[in-house]
C-alpha cells in the first residue's frame, strides 16, 4: 500500500487548483509529474557541478564526469543490465527507436522482414517503416483479437509471422491507447529461438512495473525518463554489449571518436559510440534521481496501485451510457490507463469539459491513427494514473464524465 | 459550468452538432477538398458545385461537408455550409478572414451576427483549429482543380 | 561595462571553493553557468506547468505548449529568425549538425562536394564526412594559413574552392581551439552567389555575441544551450523556411506526422517535421530563459567583454618561457578564448596543477584532432572567458602558470 | 601544493618524465602496438623484440615506447620498459595487476616498491588512464601477431 499523503507531499505541481477546482491530473500516459527529489537533483547540479564531462581534468568536471556515469550506472541497476555500457542516454523512446531503426536500416536487405504489432505507437512504427524503405525489406504487422482488443494481438498468428525473414520484431511492452500488456518475456523467448532481434518500446511500463532485461531477454529497450518521474529531455535506450558494438552510430560528432583525420574517424564502443556531443547532463543526472525515488516507494507495490485505479476506473465507466471500452475487460489485467468513447461525444469535448472540473485527460488518437481507424475511431478520451493519483480521483473522474454526457443529452 | 465554456458551447453551436446542415457527400460536385487536424485525428471533407459564368469559376451553387469531430469542428462545418453557399471565392475569402478574426479576439462585427456563435473560442486557443477546419477545406476546395485532389489544412500559425 | 559583481551574484555556483582556493571558472568554451533566471524557469515549470505539449487540451497541457512554443518565439527573436517556424529544438550544436548533415546525405550525389574548413570542431567535421560516404561525394577543407593558424583560413584558396561542384559549405563561426573569428557573412554572401548552401556552427559566437541570422545571410546555423547559460540537452537548428520543407526528417515517430496508416506516413512542416517524440520542454524554456538574460545584460557589452579578457590573457600569457599561442596574434580579433601549449609540460599536468589554485581549464585535442596534428601538437590548454569572468582571474590564470613552470623547473 | 599534488608529481615520475628511459623506435623490434587516450589526445607506442624458445615466444629482450602525453603518463611508460624487460607475458601481466592496485588503490605491496611511486595517481581518477596507456600498449604488444597492426587501449573500465 503506498502512503498517499506522503507522495503527494512529494509532488508540488499537485497542490494547485485549476478553473478553481483542485487538479486532478490523469494524463501520466502522456507525461508524469515530477518529485522535490528530481527538481533538486537538478536545482544541485547547476548550483554546484555543472561542467562538461568527459574530457575534463578540472573539479567541477570530474564531479560533472562522476554523476553522470553514476546516472548511467543507477540506470543499469534499474533495468537491471548487466554493464553499465549498456544504457545509451537518448532524449527519449522516440530518439531509442530510431537510433536502432537507423542501424538496421543500413544492415538489412530485400526479403528481410520487420515484424511490429498493429497496436504500436506512432514512435515504434514510422521509423520500422522508414527502415523497411531505406533497405527495401518489408514490414508486417500481428493483428489483435476482438473488436475493441479485449484480447490483445493474435498470438497464433505471432507464431506464423515469426518466419524466418523476419530479422527485427518490434513490439510495445504496454499500448498507451489500450493498455494492453504484451508477454514480453514470452515473445523475446519466441524470437530468440529463433534468431531474432527483439526491440521493446518500455514507454508506457518503465515507470510503473519493474523492468529486468535480462529475465526479459530481450536485445533492446527503449524509454523516456519524462514518464518515470524524471526531467523532459532524457530517455535511454538499452542494448547488449555484443549487439551494441556492432551498430553503426547514428549521430556522429566530439566525444564518440577515438581519432579523426581529414579522411575519417574510428568509433569509441559503446555507450560513447552512440552520444556524439555533449550529453544532457544535468537530466541524465535527474534520470538517476527518479530511479532512487520510485526505488524507494517500491516498483511492485506501484504497478499494483495503477493498475488498482484503472481496474476501478474501467468498471465505474463501464456504466456510463454508450460508452465503449478498450482493451482489457473488467477485472483482467491491464496497464494504468483507460481509454474510452462515447458514440455521440467527441473526445475532445469530453476533455473540454473534464478539464473545467479540474480532470486532466487526454483526448485525440494517442499517435496510434492506423488503429484508431482499424476500430472504426478517430479518437478516444484517456485517463491514465500513477502513484499520487487516489480513488476520490477516480470519482472524479466518473462525476466529471456524468456531467458531461447530461450536458449532452446523453443519458 | 463557466462562463466560457457556456460561450463556447452555445445553443446555435449543439443544435449544429446534433442536426448538422448540408451533411454527406455532394452527388454532383465538382470540386472536393479533405482536412486532417493532426493534433486531434479531426477531419472534415468539403464538396461543391461551383458554378460557371463565362469559362470562369463564379459561385458555390451547392455545397456539403462530411467527416468527423468535436462539437466545434462540426458546427462550424455546417454552419459554414450555410453560410458561403451562393458566394464567390473572393466573398468567402473574406467571410473567413471575418470568421478568424471573431474565433481568434472575440469580437464579432455586427454585420455577421451569424457566425458570432463561435466568439466563444477565443477563450480556448487550442479549439481555435476545430473551428476553422471546415472553413480551410471549403477554401482548399475553392482553389482546387476540377479534378479531386487530398489536402491537408494543417497550418501553424491560426 | 557589464556590472561585475551583480552579475556574478546571479550565479550561484560562482561562489564555491575548490581546494581551499576560490572557483576561477574559465573552461567557459567547454559549457558556461547558469544563472538564477533560468534554473528558477525549470523549477516554475515542474512546479506549476510540466504536462506534455500540442496533443493536449487540458490547462497544464495549454501552459506548457505555450511556454514551449513561446521558448522558439524567443530563440528566433534572439537570432533574428524570420519566422518561429524556422528554429527546430535539438539537443545541441552537434545534433543540428547532424539532422543537416543527414539530409543532405540523401540527396548528394557523387561528383557533388562538401567543403568545410581544417580548423573544425569533430561535430562539424564528422558528420559530413559520412555525409560524403554515404552520397558519394567528396569532402573538401579550406586550409589555415600561419603555422600558429594566425592569419586564420586562407582566403584565396577559399574562392579557389568555391567551385560548381560544391553544393554545401560548413564553416565554424569562432574555432573553440584557436580562437580564430571567420567573416561568416562575407562567407555566406560567396556561397549565396553561387548557389551553395551554408551551414554555420555557432557554438562558440552564440552565447558572446549578437547573431542575425538574416544580416549573415545564412541557410542553417548550429548552436547549443549549454554554451549561452541555458541549460544542458537543448539547443536549435535555425534552418530557412524554404529550405527546411524540403528536407527530409531525420528521426521519425509522434508528433512529426500528419497522418499514418500501416503503409506509410506523411510528415508535418517544419519545425514539427523535425521534432519527433516529446521534445526536450522543460530545458527549451530554459533557453528561452537564457536568451531573457543575455539580453538584459546586453550582448554588445558580453562580447566586448569576453573579447577583451581573451586579448589581456594572451598579453599577459604571452611572455611567459617557451609558450606557443594559437590564433590571432596580440592586439587582433578574437572570440574569448586563448589556448596555448608549452614546449616541455604537458596541457594535462597544466590543467591539473591548475586546479590545484582553484582555476579550471580545459587541455586536450579541443575535439580538433586533425588541425592538432597539422599544427604538431597533440593538445594545448585553453582557458575560456565568459560574462561573469574579471580581470583578477586573468591575473589568477597567469599566475598559476607561473607556479606550474616553476615547479617543472621552466624559467 | 598540496599534499594530494606533490604526492601524484613525485621526484621519481618527474625524473622519468624528464630522462625517459628506452624511449624511442627499436630496430630489432618483432612486436609492437599503438595506444591513444582519446581522452586527451595521448599516445603512446611500444616497441618489443620477443625471445623464442622452442617456437613460443618466451621472453621480452628488448623494449622502448614512443609517443607523447603528460608527465604521468611519459613516466610510467618509462619506468614500465624498465620493469618489464625481461619478463614473460605472464609475468608482465601479473606485474601490471599489482600497478593497476597501485593506481587505483594507492596502496602499493611491499615487493613492488619501483612501482609504488605511481599511488598518488589514485587521489585523481581522472589520470588513471594516463598512468596505464603505456601498460595497455606493451600487453597488446605481447599478444599482437609478429606483423604490425594498429591497436587502441581506449578501455571504458580502468
Ligand atoms: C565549435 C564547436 N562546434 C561544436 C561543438 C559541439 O557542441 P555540443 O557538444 O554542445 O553538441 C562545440 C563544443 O563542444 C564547439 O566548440
Ligand atoms: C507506447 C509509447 N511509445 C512511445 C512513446 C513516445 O515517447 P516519447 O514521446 O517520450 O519519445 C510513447 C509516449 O508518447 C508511448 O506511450
Amino acid at each position: 500500500m503506498l502512503d498517499l499523503t506522503k507522495i503527494r507531499a512529494d509532488f508540488p505541481i499537485l497542490h494547485q487548483q485549476v478553473h478553481g477546482k483542485p487538479l486532478v491530473y490523469l494524463d501520466n500516459a502522456a507525461t508524469t509529474q515530477k518529485p522535490r527529489a528530481v527538481i533538486d537533483a537538478l536545482v544541485r547540479y547547476y548550483e554546484r557541478d555543472n561542467s562538461n564531462v568527459h574530457r575534463g581534468l578540472h573539479a567541477l568536471s570530474m564531479r560533472a564526469t562522476d554523476a553522470y556515469e553514476g546516472a548511467r550506472a543507477r540506470v543499469a541497476k534499474f533495468i537491471n543490465a548487466a554493464d553499465p555500457a549498456e544504457v545509451i542516454f537518448t532524449r527519449g523512446t522516440t530518439e531509442s527507436i530510431n537510433v536502432v531503426a537507423h542501424s538496421y536500416a543500413a544492415r538489412l536487405k530485400p526479403g528481410d522482414v520487420i515484424l511490429t504489432t498493429e497496436i504500436e505507437h506512432h514512435s515504434n512504427m514510422v521509423p520500422w517503416q522508414q527502415a523497411a524503405k531505406a533497405s527495401g525489406a518489408t514490414i508486417r504487422y500481428v493483428p489483435f483479437l476482438g473488436a475493441n482488443v479485449e484480447d490483445g494481438l493474435d498470438l497464433a498468428q505471432l507464431d506464423a509471422l515469426l518466419t524466418p525473414e523476419v530479422k527485427v520484431f518490434a513490439f510495445t511492452h504496454i499500448s498507451n491507447t489500450t493498455g494492453t500488456i504484451n508477454p514480453a518475456t514470452a515473445f523475446c523467448a519466441k524470437a530468440r529461438a529463433r534468431g531474432i532481434v527483439t526491440v521493446i518500446d518500455a514507454a508506457q511500463s518503465i515507470g510503473h512495473e519493474t523492468i529486468d532485461v535480462q529475465a526479459i531477454g530481450c536485445d533492446f529497450l527503449a524509454f523516456s525518463g519524462h514518464k518515470m518521474c524524471a526531467p523532459t529531455g532524457i530517455g535511454a535506450l538499452y542494448g547488449r554489449r555484443a549487439l551494441l558494438d556492432t551498430l553503426a552510430p547514428d549521430e556522429t560528432g566530439g566525444g564518440m571518436v577515438v581519432t579523426v583525420d581529414y579522411t575519417g574517424a574510428r568509433w569509441k564502443p559503446a555507450p560513447e559510440r552512440f552520444e556524439a556531443g555533449t550529453p544532457n547532463i544535468a537530466d541524465a543526472i535527474g534520470l538517476g534521481a527518479a530511479c532512487d525515488y520510485l526505488d524507494t516507494i517500491g516498483r511492485p507495490a506501484i504497478a499494483h496501485h495503477d493498475a488498482a485505479l484503472a481496474q476501478l476506473a474501467r468498471e465505474k465507466l463501464s456504466v456510463l451510457p454508450g460508452i465503449r471500452i478498450l482493451g482489457p475487460r473488467n477485472g483482467e489485467p491491464r496497464g494504468g490507463l483507460v481509454s474510452f468513447a462515447f458514440a455521440d461525444i467527441h473526445a475532445h469535448d469530453i476533455v473540454t469539459f473534464a478539464d473545467e472540473d479540474g480532470v486532466a485527460l487526454r483526448g485525440g488518437h494517442h499517435c496510434n491513427q492506423p488503429l484508431m481507424r482499424k476500430l472504426g475511431l478517430t479518437s478516444t478520451t484517456r485517463a491514465s494514473f500513477y502513484l499520487y493519483n487516489t480513488e476520490q480521483e477516480v470519482d472524479a473522474l466518473v462525476a466529471s464524465m456524468r456531467r458531461t454526457l447530461k450536458f449532452f443529452g446523453v443519458t | 459550468m463557466s462562463a466560457d465554456l457556456t460561450e463556447l458551447y452555445q445553443q446555435v453551436i449543439l443544435d449544429h452538432n446534433k442536426r448538422p446542415r448540408n451533411r454527406g457527400k455532394l452527388p454532383t460536385a465538382n470540386r472536393v477538398a479533405h482536412g486532417d487536424n493532426p493534433t486531434c485525428g479531426d477531419q472534415c471533407s468539403v464538396y461543391l458545385r461551383l458554378e460557371t459564368v463565362l469559362g470562369q469559376p463564379d459561385r458555390i451553387a451547392e455545397i456539403s461537408f462530411d467527416g468527423s469531430g468535436c462539437a466545434i469542428s462540426q458546427a462550424s462545418a455546417s454552419l459554414m455550409t450555410t453560410q458561403v453557399k451562393g458566394k464567390t471565392a473572393p466573398e468567402v475569402q473574406a467571410l473567413y478572414k471575418s470568421f478568424h478574426e471573431i474565433v481568434t479576439t472575440g469580437n464579432a462585427p455586427e454585420e455577421i451576427s451569424d457566425l458570432a456563435a463561435f466568439a466563444g473560442v477565443h477563450a480556448f486557443p487550442a479549439r481555435i483549429k476545430c473551428a476553422t477546419l471546415g472553413w480551410h477545406a471549403a477554401i482548399e476546395a475553392l482553389k482546387s482543380d476540377p479534378l479531386v485532389t487530398p489536402t491537408t489544412t494543417e497550418t501553424h500559425h491560426d
